[in-house]
């Protein structure tokens, strides 16, 4: 049962990696691929974490992972955020128009 | 299986980083390029089964290294290359591919990727492997070697790092009095 | 970067962490990955985020230079005075066993004792290169 | 096939080598340099990490149940070499900064035509 | 089964590298090494369980974090590099704090 849903997780995990990636590949401009990019490694991350604790159950490596968690649960919106002001500070403007 | 894919993979994207690199004229754009490359040569380094060697590189060589180029960049305030120099392109290019040639002829004679019977498992790295913990009483052999077996080898890297640190300080510790002034002279450490 | 607030409150809490890793890094390399050349990196990578983040000045106040200069000798000098220790009582340069009772818990002793001396000594290095090369834009 | 998939990674190895050193040698701006050295640096560990493994082998830290590790003594080397590598990197670094304050480029023509005009 | 994660996460990384080589901006670049660094931790963490040494995910930590302090460091140079052309150019400085 455990390894089913260990099985599912990292699955979904890694097709959303698989999204975000075509996501930054193919958006128009920057600020929607940071969107992509941002939104699904987090939630990509995650999940495949969350995949291979269900698999260690409980023990050091499990707490490593949560470790490993938590430190990409703060730095990743972080850096995104901060990317994402330095480029508005920068002079990058999105693109508002939806002619390409 | 899995790990053979990863590292074909692996150094296929570090080829394709490489020639980018070389590319590339916008120096910024280099540097955010070698710390992917750095992150790549730690991933292979992982696959290959050299965990404390993989743990410095992702220290090393992508936080400070890169670091230390852009800090360089800052300082130069010079973002792009200018174009390479037009006398015989072709030169360079000649001397690459027969070195290059030469070494790939040279490789046939290695034995494959992984062999366990290779000349370098069988001399001294067996006696390593079985010994280090009954001598060392540390379970890590890369540890043990390091500290223990070739303590002296160790020693004489840490005064490389050492003379390089007070070197770094030589060339740069002092301020500068005023914007582009010509070399001052004034050595300001002790250490 | 004045306006990053969020940059602020998150390196507040991660700065720790990193420093507790770098000791775990430190001290468990004898049975994990790691040791005195990785801790010293990871150590002297969490001054370098404080540096970033609450500027150059600051950082220089927890560590001034004068201390880090003194710390990349000192690291140097430890590991060369266990072998100078080792001689002393007996033994070859750097050879551990004469440290402790038996020859396992010397070579513990010695193994421990030159990390932590690599590891003071990296550290120092690596953070002399970097305020080295920030502090030399400042007129 | 196997003997494909068995030198893949010396080749690689060699091709970095050798963009490394075409960029050492043909690029005339010295962060460029640096970078090309690093470049052969790398792909130098790279060679020496290779050798160093060994199929179904595993990390050289000793666990229970296996058997197989790969050569520690390679993987020394390359660590000390790396701290090193760095450190000789910030050192040329520090030489680019000085360069640039004194002659105020970093283009090596423009440097030996300075030094030539002299 | 690690093999499917293994897999995606390779084409993730191929793309992500994709856009860090094209990419017209310098944000972009950064985003995608960021992404990279991300994809590279998981890589990490996926091959740790696969082999069956979890002493590899120590790696995997210090990736997330040296990462995370690479793009800051990027970003100080790029926001302070452009926002300052003239001569008080602190790169590495805070604004704040610098005498």
């Amino acid at each position: 049962m455990i390894d089913i849903l260990s099985w599912v997780c990292l699955c979904s995990g890694g097709l959303l990696g698989v999204i975000g990636g075509i996501g930054i590949h193919r958006f128009p401009d920057f600020y929607t691929r940071l969107h992509a990019a941002g939104t699904t490694d987090t939630l990509c991350a995650m999940l495949i974490l969350l995949g291979l604790g269900l698999q260690a159950g409980l023990s050091l490596d499990a707490f490593k992972l949560i470790l490993i968690f938590v430190f990409l649960f703060f730095t990743s919106p972080t850096s995104s955020h901060a990317l994402a002001s330095a480029a508005m500070h920068g002079g990058l403007k999105p693109k508002l128009d939806s002619k390409e | 299986m899995i790990d053979l894919l990863i590292n074909v993979t692996l150094l296929t994207f570090l080829a394709i980083t490489a020639v980018a690199m070389v590319r590339m004229t916008d120096l910024f754009a280099i540097i955010m390029l070698f710390g992917i490359f750095s992150l790549l040569t730690a991933g292979l380094f992982v696959v290959m089964d050299a965990a404390d060697v993989a743990f410095t590189e992702a220290a090393v060589g992508a936080g400070i290294s890169t670091m230390l180029m852009l800090a360089t960049l800052a300082l130069i305030k010079a973002h792009q290359e200018k174009k390479p120099l037009g006398r015989r392109p072709w030169l360079p290019l000649v001397v690459v591919t027969v070195t290059g040639a030469a070494l790939v002829y040279g490789t046939t004679d290695i034995s494959n990727f992984g062999d366990p019977l290779a000349p370098p498992h069988t001399h001294v790295a067996p006696y390593y492997i079985e010994q280090s913990m009954a001598d060392t009483g540390v379970p890590n052999m890369v540890t043990a070697v390091l500290a223990s077996y070739r303590g002296f080898d160790t020693l004489g890297e840490v005064a490389v790092v050492f003379t390089a640190g007070v070197a770094v300080l030589l060339l740069l510790g002092s301020r500068r009095k005023k914007n582009n002034s010509t070399v001052d002279k004034e050595d300001s450490n002790d250490s | 970067m004045t306006h990053n607030l969020i940059l602020r409150v998150v390196a507040k809490l991660l700065i720790p962490i990193i420093i507790l890793f770098a000791f775990y890094v430190q001290f468990h390399g004898d049975f994990g990955p790691g040791g005195g050349f990785q801790a010293g990196v990871i150590f002297s990578a969490a001054l370098i985020l404080y540096a970033l983040v609450f500027g150059l000045d600051a950082a220089e106040k927890i560590i001034p230079r004068w201390l880090l200069h003194l710390l990349a000798a000192l690291g140097l000098v430890l590991y060369a005075g266990v072998g100078v220790v080792t001689m002393m009582l007996g033994g070859n340069y750097l050879e551990y066993g004469v440290l402790g009772s038996t020859q396992v818990s010397g070579q513990h002793l010695g193994i421990l004792l030159i990390e932590l001396g690599v590891g003071v000594t990296v550290a120092a290095v690596m953070l002399i290169f970097f305020f080295s090369f920030a502090g030399r834009s400042r007129s | 096939m196997e003997f494909i998939l068995g030198h893949y990674n010396y080749w690689v190895v060699i091709f970095l080598m050798m963009v490394g050193f075409y960029t050492v040698i043909s690029r005339g701006n010295l962060v460029k340099k640096i970078v090309g050295l690093n470049v052969f640096q790398g792909s130098v560990f790279l060679l020496y990490i290779s050798i160093s493994t060994i199929e179904k082998g595993t990390v050289p830290i000793l666990k229970e149940g296996f058997e197989v590790y790969s050569n520690p003594l390679p993987h020394v080397l390359i660590l000390t070499a790396i701290v090193v590598g760095v450190a000789t990197t910030a050192l040329g670094l520090a030489l680019v900064v000085r360069i640039k304050e004194a002659y105020g480029t970093i283009e090596e023509d423009e440097i030996h035509r300075q030094d030539h005009s002299l | 089964m690690y093999i499917a994660v293994t897999i995606a996460i390779l084409i993730t990384m191929a793309l992500a590298l994709a856009r860090a080589l094209m990419g017209p901006t310098v944000y972009d670049r950064i985003a995608a090494v960021n992404m990279f660094g991300t994809k590279t931790v998981l890589l990490i963490a996926v091959f740790a369980f696969f082999s069956g040494r979890a002493d590899l995910l120590d790696i995997a930590l210090v990736y997330a974090l040296i990462n995370f302090i690479g793009v800051i460091a990027v970003l100080r140079l790029v926001e302070q590099g452009e926002f300052h052309s003239g001569s008080e150019v602190c790169t590495k400085t805070d604004k704040t704090n610098s005498e």
